[in-house]
């Protein structure tokens, strides 16, 4: 049946790096090389730890834990656009952004061995404890968006999730909330292709996520998530623009698990080696890696230092986390609320 | 002293909150030009503006959601969910996250919110607009319940949960919304969260009732020596009130709307049944809405609690 | 910055007859003229039962109502497009369809009277009672459609919401979940430009309700919901695709809640006088009269006799409901389940 | 008669339930390729296919209000919720519809279904994936809950929920899942919801528990003459076999893993103070999680119930 046409919508994506490391000097942000290092640095420093918490879950020293691996540019290109003020919700799959924000490695092992103090977040940093019940740390983000333009702060609110994510109603309810009330918020959603054994295409119908923003009234946009500097430009744009006053912004990181769901996944019972293979041409650190060697800022003998650096650095978090004092059984009471009831001050004799 | 009904007293407290504090900010479905559907939040739109009294989309999870963020970031969100009815869809929040966020972060974020909702029947309302499922927010540990039961209780508890440092259910209930005129003093006072009243002392049975079934066990207890306490905060109840009014009596009669089963009234006959046990004379027996699902008007007063049925129970237990 | 675009979408609008009951023949679907009457006799039946049911809640002898005045064309024109085989799934504010669908007057007044009887439909309507909890009803339908799709029967499940209701997380995993699995189902919103207080603006930043569709891979359109014709013709057709595999389909009916919320609401609080002025003026039954009277199908006199009917059939239904039985309380018990626990069979010894 | 350990047996009884009914679909989230987290469907979809055995995006409130739609077009649904962490979104559909739907429709449409869900701790598992909030679903009339103990009684009670014409909650403890290896009958036998069991006889205590915690009252009962009831159907309970128990032995000790405050112990005691007053000799003793938020792993054996607490529990009701 014709009818009129009331309006028209275009989906869009950014690439900047390649996976052979060339790239779009039209598009690409402008970094000192030091800040190009520091994203190396981080790269490298956040997939070792990642390995070894991999590793020490299989000697039984950790508890279940999920791997970043492939993630590193999306989290840490992310995370890196995000100035001090602004305030960061991450999922539970969110040891880059974490590591790129400067929360100590003892504390992220601390975590995963079962123990809340290593998500006592620093004062100095605004980041959320990370969320497992998957979507519900998209309300929290929209509600600190809120009271940032309630109180007029120069900040935004960087929300991460994933594919599986995006199908919950507290992304619906909080996309939509942000667009009504033209909230500094940025939704970044790494699709990672996955959410354990549901593949990317039964999750949802549309062709993107990003497409999803036309729903909420704001921009959505597809970047190369393998690419760290679409990452960083897309989300440095993003953020700028939520601080101007320019509202919402949605980005999918289109990118890939590279590892199992978790430590206690096993993959290969519902994806192919074959993906696998294809996406570890596409891995983020070896594109990142080719492209700085080409610029000539990464000679072998610095590659060797990095890994050396990041190793000393993990093994010693790992020390401290393993040495770190038991935790009091009387945190469990003292941290439930501001004051024990009547009841628990009974209970609490029993430590 | 002015003399003001429940809705009356909840929005003079909003409104000296308001006052008080600029970080304490009200958000919910029709709160704003509305005033909210039933008028609890009367004039606050105009008075402190659309930033500070927040119409939201249609959406629960999402403004309870909203809520916790807003109070990490240092606000104090004082949330209305239309009717109880509606705050299933809340409930991921509430448990997963608002009474968890302490814990979690060990302290470095909390939640220091309210959530206001009518509560209760007797109304004859629509379905869902007539819930008492109290017990589903009490039994969340690092959540607080509370419940008035008139006018001056209502405003002294409101002004103590939007203060509290931790998330607060502020049940609202219905009934009593317009049916009570008080005096309510116009000097900023506060009711303590957990602590109970003794609404009027006795020495043959304890009745324990709180929200709108007080009222109605006030008027089941003429003629007998009970020793009635609204309980107000219903998580963390104030258990020594409770246990010493029943060591003195021996006998105790708990009122509630809820159906009995999982109700509070299991929580308060448990810890009575624990603690008080060789004080007792007579069983602990519970009056309460059948366990059914809840019907619409035409059954309604077949449902709920019946003086006659509350006297009766103190009766039974007077004969021991 | 420069992207590729990935995907383009146009959101659509049909109109077939306008304020002043003038047709577009090209759009117009084909109607015999006993189906155009009985259009306009159901439209009748609906608002003076409608009417009814306002005035007896003024005597206090129905509880609080939701007037459906402004969206008879919406429920009508939808409700009759959908065959007997398709299941249906109202808001509270549905009378409209029950009447469409035939279910007896007196068990809708009897339901607004507060007795859950008036909502035991009849086991040859495929009809589910009202929901209360906004948009809770999608997940239903969308249920629903999953087992017609498994059985592999020839119906499709219509579940209608409100522009509110659209702002709820059931709207979101309903419909994307119907896009996952291609279902069987038309998703209608009655956009009648508020939720209670709160303006179709501030429920969603998105233009359209209908160009949420984009989110989850289906098609969405926005109809004239004043206009029958394009109610019937978008609903017909959308129940068809889906009949035939063709999967979802949303539409917005564009359209207007011409009285109070409910009862127990003041709209002056919040609407002014013109906008309502406005929408008078847009009325559907008005230009469906304007229409036939044109085709010379409505004669002076027929119009009076639909009228006479019509109150006719109210004060019948009034009358029965009024004189019915009142419910039995130990109902209260028999209906909570199918068989009594230990303690309920003790406790219905009260009655 | 084959030896199989609980997900074993869970994963029989679907088998047979869709051999032998056509309209039993299996949905959820990684239930059919990965076969669940837990590996309860495994083999489910390859032997049945993706139309029964349904993996469903991530999102718990549409998949459980979509299975409500099911059930009223004819369909037998078995959700699986991947932990009871997950459930809290879906509390909306479960309260307000599947449990209600029949009374609102005076028979009508029913929801003739089954949410199965990995419950309970003692796993040093992630927050949120040792939950044990199952008293928040006692209390809403029109469902059922269903806590198995062992491999026969999971399989048993799985046929049963199945067939049962109303909304069933089937709790299967996490902890159990592949602890205990049991002969499971080859032959179709059902255990009947709303019945406990008694596990063995006593005279001097009656010791109720179920799912993971029957096994460490097990172990905690030795040295005693305790009366242990496994009560499997949490609600509607079998107040019956309780009371009775109680009469004969006069003292009770309640052990659950939720916290004290309002959980399903608080209902069983103020049952048997309001039934079996007379016949007790000691205070009702709740043996339970404290009532804090629950904690990740390096504190999780400080918080459940330990056979210790448990022994002395008895050891203090048998001092009267
Ligand atoms: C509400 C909820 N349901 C289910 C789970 C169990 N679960 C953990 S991760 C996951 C998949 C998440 O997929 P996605 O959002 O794409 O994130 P990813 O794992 O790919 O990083 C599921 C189902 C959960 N944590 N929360
Ligand atoms: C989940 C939920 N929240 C709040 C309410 C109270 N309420 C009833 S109708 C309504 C507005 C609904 O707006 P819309 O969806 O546009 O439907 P309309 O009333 O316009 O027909 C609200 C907030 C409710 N019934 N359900
Ligand atoms: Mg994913
Ligand atoms: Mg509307």
């Amino acid at each position: 049946m014709p009818e009129q046409i009331l309006e028209s919508y275009q989906v869009k994506r950014l690439d900047i790096l390649d996976e052979k490391g060339t790239l779009d000097d039209s598009l690409a942000p402008s970094l000192a090389d030091s800040e190009l290092m520091r994203m190396y640095d981080l790269s490298i420093l956040a997939r070792t730890f990642d390995q070894r918490a991999i590793s020490l879950q299989r000697e039984g020293r950790l508890g279940t834990y999920p791997s970043i691996m492939g993630l590193e540019a999306s989290q840490i290109g992310s995370a890196l656009a995000a100035e001090e003020s602004d305030w960061l919700f991450p999922t539970f799959r969110e040891s880059g952004v974490y590591i790129a924000k400067g929360l100590p490695l003892d504390m992220i092992f601390q975590y995963w061995a079962g123990d809340e103090r290593g998500m006592k977040i620093p004062d100095t940093m605004n980041v959320f404890p990370l969320a497992i019940p998957v979507g519900t740390q998209i309300a929290h983000a929209v509600g600190t968006a809120m009271a940032i333009k309630y109180r007029k702060d120069r900040a935004a609110a960087l929300v991460y999730f994933g594919d599986g994510g995006s199908s919950r109603g507290d992304f619906h309810e909080g996309l939509n909330m942000a667009g009504v009330f033209q909230l500094p918020i940025l939704f970044l959603c790494q699709n990672n292709q996955w959410a354990i054994s549901v593949p990317r295409e039964h999750q949802t119908a549309s062709k993107t996520i990003a497409q999803k923003a036309i729903a909420y009234g704001f921009e959505g946009i597809q970047v190369d998530g393998n690419d760290i500097f679409a990452v960083f430009k897309a989300t440095r744009a993003a953020l700028e623009k939520a601080k101007k006053g320019g509202g919402p912004t949605l980005i999918e990181c289109f990118t890939y698990r590279m590892g199992d769901h978790t430590t206690s996944d096993d993959a290969s019972r519902y994806r192919t080696k074959d993906e696998i293979e294809k996406w570890k041409a596409r891995d983020p650190i070896l594109r990142l890696r080719l492209y700085l060697e080409k610029k000539g800022l990464l000679k072998e003998a610095y590659q060797e230092e990095v890994q050396a650096r990041s190793k000393a650095a993990v093994d010693e978090a790992q020390k401290k986390a393993e040495k770190a004092q038991p935790p009091d059984p009387r945190d469990m009471f003292t941290y439930s609320s501001a004051s024990l009831s009547q009841r628990q001050a009974r209970q609490i004799k029993d430590f | 002293m002015a003399t003001m009904n429940m809705v009356q007293a909840l929005n003079l407290a909003l409104r000296e909150e308001m006052e008080r504090d600029k970080d304490v900010i009200v958000l919910g479905e029709d709160v704003g030009k509305d005033g909210g559907v039933f008028r609890v939040t009367e004039g606050l739109y105009s008075h402190f503006g659309a930033e500070r009294v927040v119409d939201t989309p249609l959406a629960e999870t999402g403004i309870v959601g909203a809520a916790v963020g807003m109070a990490a970031y240092g606000l104090k969100p004082v949330v209305e969910i239309q009717f109880m009815g509606f705050i299933y869809a809340a409930i991921d929040q509430i448990c997963s996250h608002a009474a968890r966020i302490r814990a979690r972060s060990r302290g470095r974020f909390t939640a220091s919110l309210v959530i206001r909702t009518p509560y209760g029947g007797g109304v004859k309302a629509l379905e869902h607009h007539s819930e008492s499922t109290e017990a589903l927010f009490c039994q969340m540990p690092g959540m607080k319940v509370v419940v008035p039961s008139s006018p001056r209780i209502a405003k002294g508890l409101l002004h103590s949960a939007i203060r509290d440092p931790d998330p607060v259910i502020f049940l609202e209930p219905t009934r009593l919304y317009r049916m009570i005129k008080e005096d309510v003093p116009e000097i900023d006072y506060t009711v303590p969260l957990g602590k109970a009243r003794i609404v009027q002392e006795g020495k043959d049975v304890t009745v324990v009732a709180w929200g709108s079934m007080l009222q109605r066990t006030m008027q089941s207890v003429e003629g007998f020596s009970a020793e009635v306490i609204d309980l107000m905060t219903l998580s963390p109840f104030d258990e020594e009130t409770v246990l010493q009014s029943v060591k003195k009596t021996g006998r105790v009669v708990i009122v509630h709307e809820a159906p009995s089963n999982c109700g509070l009234g299991a929580e308060l006959s448990a810890t009575i049944a624990e603690f008080a046990m060789l004080h007792l004379k007579a069983p602990i027996i519970r009056v309460t809405s059948y366990d059914v699902v809840l019907p619409l008007p035409k059954l309604e007063d077949y449902y709920l609690p019946t003086v006659t049925r509350i006297r009766k129970a103190i009766e039974m237990t007077l004969q021991y």
